[in-house]
């Protein structure tokens, strides 16, 4: 399953860049994600929360830069997690390429995502998992947006206290949020209420 | 595919349903069990507690109060597919109950569970919405009604808090001798519809289309109603024209797509569902309900 | 009054109705235990590692094999069942995945507890480390270069390649007046007997004896398989198949379960019961899914076939399971009744990391039908000729019998047709359909805007196959009889055919015989059920072994009563003088006399003892035959069929149970309607299976089949005593020709034209919406 | 922590009371606790029917229930049709019709129609395929057993006893 993304930063690639190879700061932009611990500079361990419906997933696994190219600002975050009651894994590839767009830059995420095991071979929720899996990687850009754009206004304000990445608490698991198309209508308080609902 | 370890519990009233839901971890409510259990079994769900509330019997009520009907969560379908007050008062009710699944799944399937598993291709749903239906919801923390406009939230995600529990639903009735239909297309007999279009409408003394109201299901997560549609019903002479126009806004649904159909094709289902409902629904009318 | 050819009740049905059946699972040992087993989750993957610490630290949990704790006997991978010299690379599957899994669902680890819950609960707990390789999803993008190969050890996915045909093809299509091309996919999806795979077995360590109880359609071959990987004796190996919820095919194959729970239950000294469920018999269950087909046909002007050739690809697996047996039937059926004078057929099997394809009720003449009747149906259109006169212009004619066709079947033997009359069986169907009546019908359906059509197909299916199936029949002391055979029935009233035929020979009534099939102690050498055989092999054995022992019994009984062996009948279990009834001998008395009186030396030509095995070996396969016509409608506006009339007129020889043979063509053609219209194993690109479920997976429902009308035909075949054919599959064989041909029919004026089954609703809509752009 | 609870229930007429896991379904109690081995597992996710039962006289799948549910309720299986040996005119009009083959499905089968004879003593076929649309069969493509089905209908209607 392949999903692509993309959106501009009134950033040089240079400054973004750094941003985004940041797996520390960025990983609570994943919807129901949280990092567990850092191996090496490029390896990462951390689990994923996912509910579709009644069926509640905890993934846990590693991700890791298996290529980044500092001056093309191009990397392949590889991630491979196991479900935790072993009913099945899931394995993606997330391509980042910056490019420049003017004084700023486009960012492209291209994700490749492929389920294994039990949690694959339901049929009838192929076309939700497509969609809460967009939802998601939709998600992560705005988040990955917000963080880039922080950072340009941050580093004008004082270099030294970079933001302090947000408090660890419990992280409720990315609902299968509804992918009506007028799902935008949702109010996003009762959406954040439904996020940190007790688990 | 046995079920995984879980506490279970099986309380005998309501209070002590919701004392559970209050503080068990990760409860799961069981009444049919036609879909939690499959689900089960496959270890797709996997809860802590489960709360039986097959003993319940305050949760089972049928009844009629003010002009709409006041159907408990634990009505089996079976019961409510032979009621004589279902088929009076609600006939597109007991129309569309002849598709749920089977006799023997009817006869421990509920419309509570039905409502609260919330398949996107099932039949209740629709036939709630087309009746601007009103769910009611109880916790500890005191009750809630809710729209079915609202009830869905997302792929089988009802809106409903995690220690709430859907206690019964009021289905406004439409006057006697209104016209009622539900056609759905499903690949065999029982099976999941791919589209459904349940249909409700009235006549004025001229046989002009009063007011019609039409909800679909199997074209998105939750059922979907078709305001376009019904503005376009409402005043008009009733024809096979006018039914095929008002029918070509349903084609306006987000479909479904999963390997055995795509969007698109459920978007036609969803056109040719409505326009044989509304011709369902108008032999009914013409018929003065029979 | 001969039993052979009457509608006897049958014999199995007062304990199946009463809930007193002994299936596998209902079969309770003392101190047995229950496995699960841990699957792979990916279709193509190395094992770097397998985790079974916290599962065998659970309570209840007594053992995990994984391949390492495997005897080293089982540590190979399984024998390969059906070789071939066109296989390329015979790969077969491992007992437990060795250091990589080919498919989603390859047994990884056997995990055995107490009870079946608790073997589940542990299985979860088993952690198995992948490192996932590029899987080969479809079986055509597997054939093109650069495609994932699903054996890392091989280079490409071609498992096997090989040609068939006679005659002069490129000559015969140069000079024919048409030449018309197809291409065709088909599904064919799983057998689904409603019973999944079971099995138990059992070791006593003080006789060095295992007992397998399986729902195995071959018993013999399960214990051959096992002696052969660990050469163990095989009057030491047991394997009793019984009652078992339907077969189909996909219960013929040893698999690798059986062997696990071999090795579990001697490990562990205490028996160890498998039953798979439904989940695991979509991923783990031999299907015998797609086949692509090329072909085309050449004709003269009045339709008469001049040539059929053309190139099948067959989907097979991961692992070749049971050899290229599936596309070898294919490519040998497709001339079908017919009279093709020159036919060339290039196959092409293709591993993709998926579940092995194994026959299913049918064995690949499905889809070779289909091509042909395809081919046939578009020499209709294109010369504007009716159906079923093109194929009375070129059926093979009854005076032709027996017709050498020009192929060689899998059994080595020559493909000759020996027996039947395909025209006037056309005929009866097309007259208990009202065919000829049916335009009409059509018409005046037309004008109330609904879309009916009407097709049929023939067939001829190769069955009775080698190269035997023995029976033994004995007469006890008390004077019953007892017969034995290899074959095991999956529901196919085997008890009450072999009573039947053992009845007429032995003068008694069917009910008299007690018949005791699917052990390996019941007679020593067995083949197994499967390919319409049992009837065709078996029935003639149980014949000669009841004739044998008549004789034997008037031989001794001529020595006992002093009286001419001419002047002896038998009649209500007894032997006796004709016209002098009081003066014989009964079963049990003669039984007595030959199993030896102390003193008494065996009269000179008698020898010892009061029974027969006997196995009738057959020259070759013998053909049986058939015509369908199905009448469906479509609704154009959401592209259901459903089929309105379904009539069958099938030739299967001698029939020995009249309600039983309807019983089987019946069944078959419901199977054959689930291939046409609802039944379709899917996977997405990564070869993971997304149908795993029976509501996704769809099977023909009584409300989706109408009553199934039969005539029928007894042209005797003269390669065995009874004359019998089979008749197992026939049902199956023609249903999607023909369904498909009535759909296409129902949409004229439209030109639509199908080459896919199933057809789905949403995919003949695309047809309707392409046939009206192009009008 | 196999969580238990001790139940009681009728079954084919008489008490059985047991201790069993909270988790035990409905038809692993009869098949393996009681041994009564005629109600069949098929799908164990409530599509195939060879599980049907009769719970308080009306079918259910023994699938989707949990052994504990049916507490203070009465369970009827294929064992308790006939009486001791008796064939039920339903049973008969099976042999008569060639109504199984393989007897897989047979139990969950014969408890669908006992419910639809109760329901509808004289069905159509139409109203039969529809009862039997919820029991899946492989073997019979149906026929025999729709045919058994009316023949039963009969019988049990006076009409012409099944097997006359």
């Amino acid at each position: 399953m392949k999903l692509e993304n993309s959106f501009d930063v009134p950033v040089a690639p240079a400054e973004a860049w750094r941003v985004l190879i940041d797996v520390e700061r960025v990983a609570p932009c994943v919807p129901g994600a949280a990092l567990t611990e850092v191996v090496d500079a490029n390896t990462y361990k951390g689990t994923i929360k996912v509910k579709l419906g009644p069926v509640s997933l905890a993934f846990d696994g590693e991700v890791s830069f298996t290529e980044r190219d500092d001056d093309a600002f191009t990397a392949r975050l590889a991630a491979a997690g196991r479900e935790g009651r072993n009913r099945g894994s899931a394995n993606a590839d997330v391509d980042f390429a910056l490019a420049a767009n003017g004084d700023g830059t486009k960012v492209s995420i291209v994700t490749d995502l492929q389920l294994a095991g039990p949690i694959a071979q339901y049929g009838r929720s192929q076309g939700v998992i497509a969609s809460v899996s967009a939802e998601m990687i939709d998600r992560f850009a705005a988040c990955l947006k917000e963080n880039i754009l922080d950072d340009k206004s941050s580093d004008a304000a004082d270099a030294e206290t970079a933001a302090a990445p947000a408090p660890a608490e419990p992280v409720a698991a990315a609902s299968g949020i509804s992918i009506m198309l007028g799902a935008l209508k949702r109010s996003i308080c009762r959406f954040m209420r439904r996020l940190t609902g007790k688990e | 595919m046995k079920p995984p370890p879980f506490s279970y519990h099986r309380p005998e009233s309501l209070p002590q349903t919701l004392d559970f839901l209050a503080t068990l971890d990760d409860p799961k409510i069981l009444a049919g069990g036609q879909s939690l259990m499959p689900m089960m079994n496959f270890r797709y769900v996997m809860p802590a507690n489960i709360i039986d509330i097959n003993r319940v019997a305050e949760l089972s009520t049928v009844e009629e109060t003010g002009g709409a009907l006041r159907i408990g969560a634990m009505a089996r379908q079976r019961d409510l597919e032979l009621s004589d007050l279902v088929q009076r008062r609600c006939p597109l009710l007991h129309e569309a109950l002849l598709n749920v699944g089977h006799v023997q799944t009817r006869n421990r399937g509920t419309i509570g569970g039905s409502l609260s598993h919330l398949d996107p291709a099932a039949e209740m749903p629709a036939v709630l919405h087309a009746h601007d239906a009103t769910l009611h919801a109880a916790s500890k923390r005191g009750t809630r009604d809710i729209a079915m406009a609202d009830w869905s939230q997302g792929f089988m995600t009802p809106n409903l808090e995690p220690d709430e529990i859907l206690t019964a639903i009021t289905i406004p009735c439409w006057p006697e001798g209104h016209g009622y239909g539900f056609v759905e297309f499903a690949r065999r007999h029982g099976d999941f519809a791919m589209a459904g279009a349940a249909v409700l409408l009235t006549l004025d003394a001229g046989g002009k289309i009063d007011r019609a109201s039409v909800a679909l299901t199997g074209v998105d997560n939750g059922p979907v109603r078709l305001p376009e549609t019904e503005a376009a019903l409402s005043g008009q002479t009733p024809s096979p024209d006018l039914f095929e126009s008002a029918a070509a806004h349903a084609s306006s649904v987000p479909g479904i797509e999963d390997v055995h159909a795509t969007k698109e094709y459920r978007r036609k289902l969803a056109v040719v569902m409505t326009k044989r409902a509304l011709g369902q629904a108008l032999d009914r009318a013409q018929a003065g309900g029979a | 009054m001969s039993w052979i050819g009457s509608a006897v009740p049958r014999l199995e049905d007062a304990t199946l109705l009463t809930g007193t059946g002994k299936f596998v699972d209902d079969i309770h040992l003392p101190n047995a235990l229950q496995a699960a087993v841990v699957r792979s989750t990916f279709a193509h993957a190395r094992i770097t590692g397998i985790d079974a610490a916290a599962a065998l630290a659970m309570p209840g949990v007594y053992a995990v094999f994984t391949h390492a704790d495997l005897p080293e006997a089982l540590k190979t991978a399984m024998p390969l069942l059906v070789p071939n010299p066109a296989i390329r690379y015979p790969v077969t599957q491992h007992v437990l995945a060795s250091d990589a899994v080919h498919f989603v669902g390859e047994a990884v680890a056997l995990v055995v507890a107490d009870d079946r819950y608790i073997a589940e609960d542990a299985a979860e707990l088993v952690f198995v480390d992948y490192e996932p390789l590029p899987a080969a999803g479809d079986f055509r993008e597997a054939l093109r270069p650069g495609a994932a190969v699903a054996h890392e050890t091989r280079e490409d996915n071609v498992a096997a390649e090989f040609t068939v045909g006679y005659g002069e093809t490129k000559a015969a299509f140069a000079e024919a007046a048409h030449v018309f091309g197809e291409t065709l996919f088909q599904h064919r999806g799983a057998g689904h007997a409603m019973e999944c795979r079971t099995m138990l077995a059992s070791y006593e360590a003080v006789t060095d004896t295992l007992t397998i109880w399986a729902n195995t359609q071959s018993p013999h071959q399960l214990r051959d398989v096992y002696c052969r990987m660990t050469g163990q004796a095989d009057n030491r190996v047991r394997v009793i198949a019984p009652d078992t919820g339907g077969g189909f095919g996909s219960k013929v194959q040893a698999y690798p379960e059986h062997l696990a729970i071999a090795a579990a239950a001697i490990a562990l000294g205490r028996p160890v019961k498998y039953i798979e469920d439904r989940r695991e018999h979509f991923t783990a269950t031999h299907q015998e899914r797609d086949q692509f087909y090329d072909v085309e046909i050449a004709v003269d002007g009045d339709g008469r076939i001049k040539a059929v050739r053309g190139s099948l690809i067959h989907d097979c697996g991961a692992h070749l399971a049971w050899g290229i047996i599936t596309p070898f039937i294919s490519a040998t059926t497709l001339p079908g009744p017919y009279v093709v004078p020159a036919y060339q057929m290039k196959v092409t099997g293709v591993f993709t990391n998926k579940v092995a394809t194994t026959p299913v009720r049918g064995a690949g003449r499905p889809q070779a039908v289909f091509a042909m009747e395809r081919l046939l149906d578009r020499v209709a259109r294109e010369l504007s000729l009716d159906p079923a006169e093109v194929r009375r212009r070129n059926f093979v004619p009854a005076d032709a019998m027996p017709y050498k066709v020009g192929l060689t079947f899998r059994d080595g033997s020559p493909v000759i047709y020996d027996s039947g009359d395909y025209p006037a069986c056309q005929e009866k169907a097309l007259t208990l359909a009202g065919y000829d009546a049916f335009k009409e019908r059509q018409a005046a359906a037309r004008t109330e805007g609904r879309h009916i059509g009407i097709g049929t197909a023939s067939y001829v299916e190769g069955t009775g196959l080698g190269p035997f199936e023995g029976v033994s029949v004995q007469i006890m002391p008390a004077g019953n009889i007892i017969a034995q055979t290899g074959a095991a029935a999956q529901g196919q009233g085997h008890q009450t055919m072999f009573a039947q035929i053992i009845a007429d020979r032995l003068g008694v009534a069917p009910d008299a015989v007690t018949v005791i099939g699917g052990e390996t102690t019941g007679v020593a050498y067995g083949i197994g059920t499967f390919a319409s055989r049992v009837t065709a092999n078996a029935g003639p054995s149980a014949h000669l072994a009841a004739g044998n022992l008549r004789d034997k019994m008037i031989k001794i009984a001529a020595h006992l009563l002093e009286a001419a062996e001419d002047d002896l009948d038998l009649a209500d279990g007894r032997v006796f003088v004709k016209g002098v009834p009081e003066m014989g001998k009964s079963f049990g008395e003669i039984a007595v006399f030959a199993n030896g009186m102390p003193g008494f030396s065996m009269p000179d030509g008698i020898t010892p003892g009061l029974d027969d095995t006997s196995y009738f070996t057959p020259e070759r396969s013998t053909y049986a035959n058939g015509a369908h016509v199905a009448e469906v409608e479509v609704d154009i506006e959401t592209g259901r069929v459903s089929i309105l009339r379904y009539v069958t007129a099938h030739d299967c020889g001698t029939i020995i149970n009249p309600m039983m043979v309807e019983g089987q063509v019946a069944g078959g053609v419901v199977h054959g309607i689930g291939n046409a219209l609802f039944e379709w194993m899917r996977y997405d690109e990564a070869a993971q299976p997304v149908t795993v479920n029976f509501g996704e997976y769809l099977l023909p429902l009584a409300t989706e089949t109408p009553a199934i009308e039969q005539t029928h035909m007894e042209t005797p075949t003269p390669l065995n005593p009874l004359g019998v054919k089979g008749a197992g599959e026939g049902g199956t064989i023609p249903a999607a020709a023909a369904i498909v041909s009535a759909i296409e029919n129902a949409l004229t004026p439209l030109d639509v034209k199908i080459a896919q089954v199933p057809v789905t609703p949403e995919a003949l809509l695309d047809l309707i919406a392409d046939a009206e752009a192009a009008r | 922590m196999a969580e238990r609870l001790e139940i009681t229930l009728t079954v084919n007429g008489e008490s059985v009371t047991r201790e069993v896991p909270v988790r035990l379904t409905l038809a692993d109690f009869l098949r393996h606790e009681l041994e009564l081995t005629g109600t069949h597992l098929g799908c164990e996710h409530g599509v195939c029917g060879a599980c049907t039962i009769l719970l308080d006289g009306k079918t259910a799948r023994s699938c989707l229930l949990l052994a504990v549910q049916t507490d203070g309720m009465s369970v009827d299986t294929v064992e308790g049709m006939a009486d001791n040996g008796a064939l039920t005119p339903l049973q008969q009009a099976f042999i008569d019709n060639h109504g199984l083959q393989c007897g897989f499905c047979t139990p969950g089968m014969l408890a669908t129609l006992t419910e639809l004879l109760d329901t509808i003593p004289d069905p159509s076929e139409q109203e039969v395929r529809e009862w039997l649309s919820g029991n899946i069969c492989r073997c019979t493509g149906y026929q025999g057993i729709v045919d058994a089905a009316l023949d039963a209908a009969k019988a049990l209607r006076g009409e012409s006893p099944a097997g006359a």
